[in-house]
């Protein structure tokens, strides 16, 4: 079964938003929700897409009345929970409705967990709050829903504080905590973004059974078209606080009405590796062999705790080539990236620029191999000066090898057209351009160095699809035009298939897999990738071409 | 507020921290000897010299002076006091007093002929002895057990074992804060009616506590809330406040009141030249400085006598600009004529003792009304006292020119008075070289009687204000405040507790 | 937990060393002589130097150090130079008001302070806020003497509700502390309460923007349970720190408000010691306000554990 | 939350980069005191173009006097014009206000910038500001200016001396954190060199806490100046400043209230506007309030 084509139109409404409209409040108001409307059946789940900023996440609160005082308000519209107007109520009859009709879970459960809480007290707060039970009782229920949520050792969880659980345990707490007075609608805004691909999965499971058994109907708030194709029944399609489309799930990946849509569509990249570029025969620029970084913390009368965050890590790029480290989150990927590019100092091993090797060279020894090697970071809002010009952040790196200001004030002009942006924009500031051209500037400044690596750290993951596929097209043209060297670190598959060459997979700061992307991504050996792999959501579907991937035989069972 | 009907609460003008009366001239201490000590003789309102703990007698050669003390006297630890008690004392007051370094220069020996008689020979009349003995400021000789009197004279006691009508509660003793005092049950006080220092010191109440407030607000406002019982010193500018309370009566009393005064430094120009030092005489007035300093005119008085109006010594010999306000005009011209080339004047201003933040502002302002350069600098009185011993030139941390005040008995003769002393280095601050002045006081300790050291006195008088050894700034009286049940204090420089009484 | 407790003790012997030896030198270099002092008015420079002889001053400096560190060390603080007093004797019997009426204006300031800024970070942009703001802006602009003088012009002299100066021990009379203590509290407590109610007020609108509330307005928890259990206690953290570091502003404020309603304790100890140059003290007085200071803040850092469960040492 | 783009119509506020939230209004708090604060300093600093008399000289005959014609807020202890003292006052407080905020504000960003940096000399520096920071700065405040005299110059480094330790650990703090911004890597990965990145990336951070923190020092020494001269350890009686007249005229609280009252309200309202922009400043140079309001 490909998708959850079930049907849902002799379910009575459980709640339906009609011509909703939002603006931010005050003189100058600017309409953020323009006259939107969404159904939403019992059982049903409803997942809203859209880019970032299109007023997803402003439509959820809208339903839950939080709003932030101040700075939004609903200017039109009604929001009816079985049949009754809720923007009628007045505070704490909302606040009686929250959790037990509707409950919500957050992106980051990081953050939306009280740290100075125990996660015991805090889902029974949400009982002290809405029911007058006995403390035993209470308990009782508390412990129930957690172990619905699969939380292992229970009683331990239960007096824990969030900062001694996983994500993933805390995203269960949230979701126990949402479902506890088992409301007629849950919201789930990116409820699992911050987590990795594994995580995901369980989490996206959980919340389907859970459905299953309370019969939740589900508001589901993603940008992330795999996750939408894993769980959707109706998808709606969101823009500049807009609905641009809606359908069944199916019937939007397959035939999309809207050109938005399509595009949309068109830029999630494919798990299928793109096709191979002929071998090259040039000597590596970059060798990097037995590279081992240790993380320590010693005090004085503290014992030393040490973290093996990279060991013995092994691996060569040629010109024009594009190497790709994936694996999850706190796996080494940035180690090998800022020990590469010497912003840390590694532990052992050599890192061969050329024919230097750069590993152990000091501050000032380091200074002239700096200019073959640099790097794209991932938060494009704090990777570059917001005080300085992107002029003068473009031409830094030149004046410090002995540009005349002039030279490299040209060279400037020339590598914003390279990458796309209008030449007289040097003299704004980084504030001024959204994300994406950003990133470009980002990736402008690099190559103003002229280097022979480049590498990319999450490069283009703080980023919506399209601007991502934008980033990483251009990423491809410049390796095209200069013939860089390009060190590609992701955690998505879908991203490493595209831009990839060769891929090594990293668990734990080892090495585990090393092969080219055609092979790591089809024939993965080990069990690790094949895990990473199977967990990507949607890994059946290409969003591009709107049908079935169909060629892989990689489905194991 | 209910207050205990047997204790005083007093407001002092400043806080006692140092408890050897003979180490230190500071007032506060003196005051505090007063309570727990007793001295042989002592003076009346009319500077006679009287007998206290002892009656003396003076031989015919004026050689020998025999001290008998009186009976019943006796120590806090219940010891009775003995002749060698009172010789003890009297030696360790002689290495301190400058009027006792006087007596001791010709005394052959002072001792102990039996329990109660004090044999004290001179090898050449020394008339003015009495007088120094029985003065009351600045160091009396307060007679303590001779085991304490045995103490070096450059070390502070450290056993406060007294022979007053008072006992020092040495655990109550807050340095700075507060001090209590207890009345002592054995003394017996004279017959005759308490006069000054002298005569019978009947102790009325049980306990004396003196406390010092920094702030004269606070303290006001206290005693006419009722929290204190006296207040030694009011600023006159905030009478009104006092006088409003029915409660509360104002009164003087002392009627001789402060010198206020100024000193030059005689050893660095441009104050090293008389000429110049008497435009600047010439140049101050005391209507201003005194009208600044205390404002109500009731309460100061001009005088231009350097042995304070008054007092039995008193002229105004030479005063004559002092008196009348200044002359700038005649001081400028004397300035040229003296050829003053501009060397600043350093002028030491306290910033923290209200009774003397005022002189050296007005002077100021005087001195360069008549053409002096004034660098007037602003310290702490500490820093004042500290800096005025220096000798250096007024550039590497010296000075030229500072003001202070006395209780008009402190120098109300050649004998006593500090600044009345040609001895160079060995002189008060300022060391004027002056062997004329020397001989003038050497004059006036040979006169026989009173008619003839009135005479010398005028000389000296004549010859300090022609010489500038100092500039007298005129007499200021101080006020003190107190609830209207305390009643019978004897009017006196020194404010005593005996006689004094609660009424409920 | 120990070994953080140790190590942060440990650490205050340097900041303590470095004190001792700042103190020492600026008493040293700076103008002014005790003995002139003790001598009085009247004394000759000879008898001055004699004085000082006998006070040890006349000794070189590093050795007036060593001499002076080698008591430290033995709990010897010296003797008041000018009252001959041993400076623990002057401690004890200075310290006690300064404690108790400090203490009592930290509880003071926290209990009007802390509801204060919750009151304004929830009611931001109101003119409940802006009247808070207003309050403790205000509290931070008059000097302190000067609201001292208008309690006491208000309260004691013309109200006539409360003396007008002094200090009653506990141990005597709690009415006769509690009545003389009030106002004294209450002008040192404006600085402290401006401070704290505008720290608590900044730390809680932090707080409040967090994710954690927004998910407990969702779970439909009362508005007061989610300002005082969800965000105050997430918000303790700079609050605690403001009032660690508000305490130097305490130790100036008790110097001045020592003097106005004339409380014998150890501000007054020590500018009086300052100004007469009693050496001894000074530097006795200087390391142990330093050395309270240190502990306290030591005390707060340590007490985060309390708020924070993610803070471990 | 994802990354949301960034107002674009922001105005340049602090080196041009400092934006304004989108929705920011000034309220009419912080544009009165601006006008206050403009006021005040306009007036003290051009005073003797105006005062009616000599604000140093005396006349024993006049003093403590009544407002009247000629003495507009009446006379002082030494019979000054209270109206002259207080204006040309202004001069000597804001002097000392203005001249503390920027000595300590400079020397602690020199102090904080290589404390922030060099490791070896941060342990020493700190540990330095820890001894300096725990010493009551009242009490060293008194010692210092007893040690130099009270100058306007020594009152100054008086009140200087104790703010320095504030503003290193803020210089510190910032250049700490904001070593861990991706742009700073960058910088290094470009080739930049270590005072360079210093001063061109790290000291432009410290600019906005700086000047916030230099109004609350400036504010602070103002009221730090009026305490020492209560004390008794100001500046000289001669030289009018408001917390030398005030201590002058605290004697006369009940007498002649004016004495306090006009320094007292010229020297509230100052600090007053100060802290209030100092708070508008923060609000508005705050990144983390800014990303809020964004
Ligand atoms: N408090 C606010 N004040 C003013 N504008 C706001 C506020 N919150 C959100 N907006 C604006 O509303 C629009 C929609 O924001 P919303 O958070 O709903 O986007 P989203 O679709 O959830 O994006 P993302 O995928 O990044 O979470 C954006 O343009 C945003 O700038
Ligand atoms: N400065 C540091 N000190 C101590 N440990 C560190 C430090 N930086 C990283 N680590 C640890 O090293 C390990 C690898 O971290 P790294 O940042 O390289 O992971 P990553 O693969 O880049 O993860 P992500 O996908 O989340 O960015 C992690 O366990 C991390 O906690
Ligand atoms: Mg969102
Ligand atoms: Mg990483």
């Amino acid at each position: 079964m490909l998708f959850r084509n079930r049907q849902f139109d002799d379910k009575p409404v459980a709640l339906e938003i009609l011509g909703l409209s939002v603006a931010t409040t005050g003189d100058d108001s600017v309409p953020i929700l323009n006259t939107i409307d969404v159904t939403i059946r019992q059982g049903e789940t409803v997942c809203l897409v859209g880019e970032s900023g299109s007023g997803k996440s402003v439509t959820s609160l809208a339903i839950m009345g939080l709003l932030p005082k101040g700075a939004l308000e609903v200017t039109a519209g009604r929001i009816e929970l079985d049949g009754q107007n809720l923007l009628d109520l007045d505070a704490s009859q909302m606040r009686e409705l929250r959790a037990q009709r509707i409950s919500m879970i957050f992106q980051e459960p990081m953050t939306a967990l009280n740290p100075v809480m125990k996660v015991g007290a805090q889902i029974e707060e949400v009982l002290d709050s809405h029911t007058k039970l006995p403390t035993r009782e209470k308990k009782r229920r508390v412990i129930d829903i957690m172990e619905q949520v699969h939380l292992p050792d229970v009683e331990r969880i239960y007096s824990s504080y969030p900062h001694q659980l996983s994500g993933g345990q805390r995203q269960r707490i949230m979701i126990a905590m949402a479902l506890i007075l088992e409301p007629k609608l849950l919201i789930a805004d990116e409820p699992t973004t911050a987590l990795d691909v594994t995580t995901q999965n369980q989490v996206l499971k959980l919340i389907a059974e859970l459905q299953e058994s309370h019969g939740t109907a589900v508001l589901f708030i993603t940008h992330d078209m795999g996750v939408v194709a894993e769980i959707a029944d109706t998808v709606y399609v969101m823009r500049n606080g807009d609905i641009v489309e809606s359908a069944a799930v199916e019937t939007l990946l397959r035939v999309p009405q809207k050109d938005y849509t399509r595009r949309l569509l068109e830029a999630v990249p494919s798990l299928a590796p793109r096709d191979a570029r002929p071998e090259s025969w040039a000597d590596p620029v970059l060798s990097v062999d037995g590279l081992t970084k240790i993380y320590s913390t010693r005090g004085l009368f503290k014992k030393g705790r040490e973290t093996r965050a990279a060991q013995e890590v092994k691996f060569r790029i040629k010109p024009g080539r594009t190497l790709g480290i994936v694996g999850e989150s706190g796996s080494g990927k940035s180690t090998v990236a800022r020990c590469v590019m010497r912003l840390i100092d590694p532990t052992e091993g050599r890192i061969k620029v050329g024919q230097t090797d750069i590993a152990m060279l000091g501050r000032s020894e380091l200074q002239p191999h700096r200019k073959h090697i640099q790097i794209v970071f991932q938060d494009p809002f704090r990777s570059l000066n917001p005080r300085w010009t992107v002029g003068d952040s473009l031409i830094e790196g030149p004046l410090n090898f002995g540009q005349s200001r002039k030279n490299a004030l040209d060279h400037a002009r020339e590598l914003m057209e390279l990458v796309g942006l209008p030449a007289d924009a040097l003299g704004r500031y980084p504030h001024q351009f959204s994300g994406g051209q950003r990133q470009r500037i980002a990736i402008a400044r690099a190559i103003a160095m002229r280097p022979d690596i480049l590498v990319a750290d999450e490069a283009v993951s703080a980023l919506d699809v399209s601007v991502q596929a934008q980033v990483l097209k251009l990423l491809d043209e410049l390796q095209e035009k200069l013939g860089i060297a390009i060190l590609f670190i992701t955690h998505d598959l879908r991203v490493a298939a595209q831009i990839c060459d060769e891929v090594v997979v990293m668990q734990h700061g080892r090495i585990v897999e090393h092969d080219t992307a055609e092979n790591v991504l089809s024939q993965p050996r080990h069990e690790y990738t094949r895990a990473l792999i199977e967990a990507a959501p949607g890994r059946h579907w290409d969003f591009a071409n709107f049908r079935e991937l169909s060629l892989r035989p990689t489905e194991t069972a | 507020l209910a207050q205990d009907a047997e204790t005083i609460t007093a407001v002092m003008h400043s806080g006692l921290r140092v408890l050897d009366p003979i180490i230190t001239t500071a007032h506060i201490t003196r005051n505090h000897g007063y309570m727990i000590y007793d001295v042989l003789i002592a003076v009346n309102e009319n500077f006679e010299v009287q007998p206290q703990m002892a009656d003396y007698e003076v031989s015919e050669d004026g050689l020998t002076y025999t001290f008998t003390l009186r009976d019943g006297l006796m120590f806090h630890d219940g010891e009775p006091v003995t002749a060698a008690d009172a010789v003890a004392s009297l030696k360790r007051w002689g290495e301190r007093d400058s009027g006792g370094q006087l007596i001791f220069d010709v005394t052959e020996s002072l001792e102990a002929t039996d329990d109660k008689t004090i044999t004290w020979s001179l090898s050449e009349p020394f008339a003015p002895l009495l007088d120094i003995v029985a003065k009351q400021s600045a160091v009396p000789p307060f007679i303590m057990p001779a085991r304490v009197a045995e103490t070096s004279a450059d070390e502070a006691i450290t056993d406060y074992t007294g022979s007053g009508p008072f006992t020092f509660v040495e655990e109550e003793f807050e340095p700075g804060v507060s001090v209590t005092y207890e009345k002592f049950a054995d003394y017996v006080p004279r017959e005759e009616p308490a006069n000054w220092m002298a005569g019978g010191k009947v102790v009325n109440v049980d306990r004396v506590v003196w406390m010092t407030m920094p702030d004269a607000q606070t303290a006001i406002n206290a005693l006419v809330s009722g929290e204190i019982d006296y207040l030694e010193q009011t600023q006159i500018d905030l009478l009104p406040i006092l006088e409003a309370s029915p409660d509360v009566v104002v009164e003087v009393r002392d009627p001789l009141g402060y010198q206020t005064m100024g000193r030059m430094n005689f050893k660095h120009p441009p104050f090293d030249d008389e000429k110049i030092r008497q435009a600047a005489l010439m140049a101050m007035g005391q209507e201003s400085v005194l009208a600044t300093l205390i404002g109500n005119p009731e309460y100061y008085s001009i005088c231009g006598a350097i042995f304070g109006c008054g007092t039995p010594l008193a002229s105004e010999t030479g005063s004559e600009t002092l008196k009348a306000g200044g002359d700038p005009e005649a001081a400028r011209a004397l300035l040229e004529e003296a050829g003053y080339d501009n060397t600043p004047v350093v002028l030491m201003q306290p910033t923290d003792v209200t009774t003397l933040t005022a002189q050296p502002v007005v002077a100021a302002q005087q001195l360069r009304e008549a053409g002096f350069n004034v660098d007037m600098q602003a310290m702490d009185w500490q820093t004042l006292v500290t800096r005025r011993a220096s000798q250096a030139a007024p550039a590497d941390g010296g000075w030229n020119i500072f003001f202070t005040n006395w209780m008009v008995p402190e120098i109300s003769s050649p004998l006593i008075n500090p600044m009345v002393n040609g001895r160079g280095d060995d002189a008060w601050f300022g060391w004027p070289e002056d062997p004329e002045l020397e001989a003038l006081r050497d004059e006036f300790i040979a006169a026989s009687d009173a008619e003839a050291r009135a005479e010398v006195a005028e000389r000296i008088q004549a010859h300090v204000i022609e010489t500038v050894n100092y500039v007298p700034l005129g007499q200021y009286l101080t006020v003190q405040a107190r609830r209207a049940n305390i009643v019978d204090m004897i009017p006196s420089p020194v404010p005593v507790f005996w006689q004094i009484d609660k009424s409920e | 937990m120990l070994g953080y407790v140790i190590r942060r003790i440990l650490a205050i012997i340097p900041v303590m060393v470095i004190v001792a030896i700042f103190v020492f030198l600026l008493l040293r270099l700076t103008p002014g002589d005790p003995a002139a002092i003790i001598a009085g008015d009247s004394a000759t420079p000879a008898q001055l130097e004699r004085i000082r002889e006998s006070l040890g001053l006349a000794e070189p400096l590093h050795i007036q150090f060593v001499t002076w560190v080698g008591q430290l060390v033995q709990g010897n603080l010296g003797t008041s130079i000018i009252s001959n007093q041993p400076v623990t004797r002057l401690i004890g019997q200075r310290i006690w008001p300064t404690l108790q009426i400090g203490t009592l204006t930290i509880i003071l300031s926290v209990l009007i302070a802390v509801p204060l800024g919750v009151l304004a970070a929830w009611r931001h942009r109101t003119w409940v806020d802006y009247a808070v703001m207003t309050f403790s802006v205000l509290g931070f602009s008059i000097p302190v003497f000067v609201i001292g003088y208008l309690f006491i012009k208000f309260f004691a002299i013309d109200l006539r509700w409360l003396p007008v100066q002094g200090y009653t021990s506990p141990s005597e009379s709690v009415q006769g502390f509690l009545s003389r203590a009030v106002l004294p509290c209450l002008t040192l407590a404006t600085i402290y309460v401006a401070l704290i109610a505008r720290m608590t007020r900044a730390s809680l609108l932090e707080v409040l923007g967090e994710d954690y509330v927004r998910t407990a307005r969702a779970k439909g928890v009362k508005e007061h349970i989610v300002l005082f259990r969800h965000a105050l206690r997430n918000a303790a953290v700079p609050i605690l720190t403001i009032i660690g570091t508000g305490f130097a502003l305490l130790i100036s404020g008790v110097v001045v408000t020592e003097s106005v309603f004339n409380i014998p304790g150890i501000g007054r100890l020590t500018v009086d010691a300052i100004l007469a140059r009693d050496y001894p003290v000074i530097q006795a007085m200087i390391l142990l306000t330093s050395a309270i200071y240190v502990f306290v803040n030591l005390l707060i850092d340590l007490s985060y554990t309390l708020f924070d469960p993610r803070i471990r040492y | 939350m994802a990354a949301q783009p960034q107002p674009t119509s922001a105005m340049q506020v602090v080196l041009g980069a400092i934006q304004l939230p989108r929705n920011w209004r000034l309220g009419i708090g912080p544009i009165l005191a601006a006008i206050v604060l403009a006021v005040i300093v306009l007036a003290t600093v051009t005073a003797y173009l105006y005062v009616p008399h000599d604000p140093m000289s005396m006349n024993a005959l006049e003093r403590l006097k009544g407002p009247t014609e000629t003495f507009w807020l009446g006379t002082d202890p030494y019979g000054r014009d209270l109206f002259s003292r207080v204006m040309v006052g202004g001069q000597v407080s804001l002097l000392i206000g203005i001249g503390a905020a920027i000595v300590s504000v400079f020397i602690g960003l020199m102090i904080g910038l290589v404390s922030g940096f060099f490791r070896l000399a941060d342990a020493i520096i700190m540990r330095i500001m820890d001894a300096l920071m725990a010493i009551p700065s009242i009490l060293l405040a008194i010692a210092l200016v007893a040690l130099n005299g009270p100058s306007i110059w020594s009152v100054i480094f008086a009140i200087t001396l104790p703010e320095i330790p504030r503003v290193v650990r803020l210089v510190r703090s910032v250049v700490l954190s904001a070593r861990e911004e991706p742009y700073v890597e960058a910088a290094i990965a470009l080739g930049s060199s270590m005072p360079k990145i210093l001063w061109k990336h790290l000291m432009p951070n410290t600019l906005a806490p700086l000047i916030v923190q230099g109004t609350y020092i400036c504010a602070s020494a103002i009221l730090t100046e009026a305490i020492l001269s209560f004390l008794g350890a100001g500046v000289s009686t001669e030289i009018p400043t408001w917390g030398n007249i005030m201590a002058e005229g605290r004697l006369f609280f009940q007498i002649k209230p004016e004495l306090i009252f006009w320094p007292g309200l010229m020297l509230s309202l100052c600090i007053l506007s100060i802290n209030l922009l100092g708070d508008t400043a923060r609000d508005l140079l705050d990144p983390r309030l800014k990303k809020r309001e964004a």
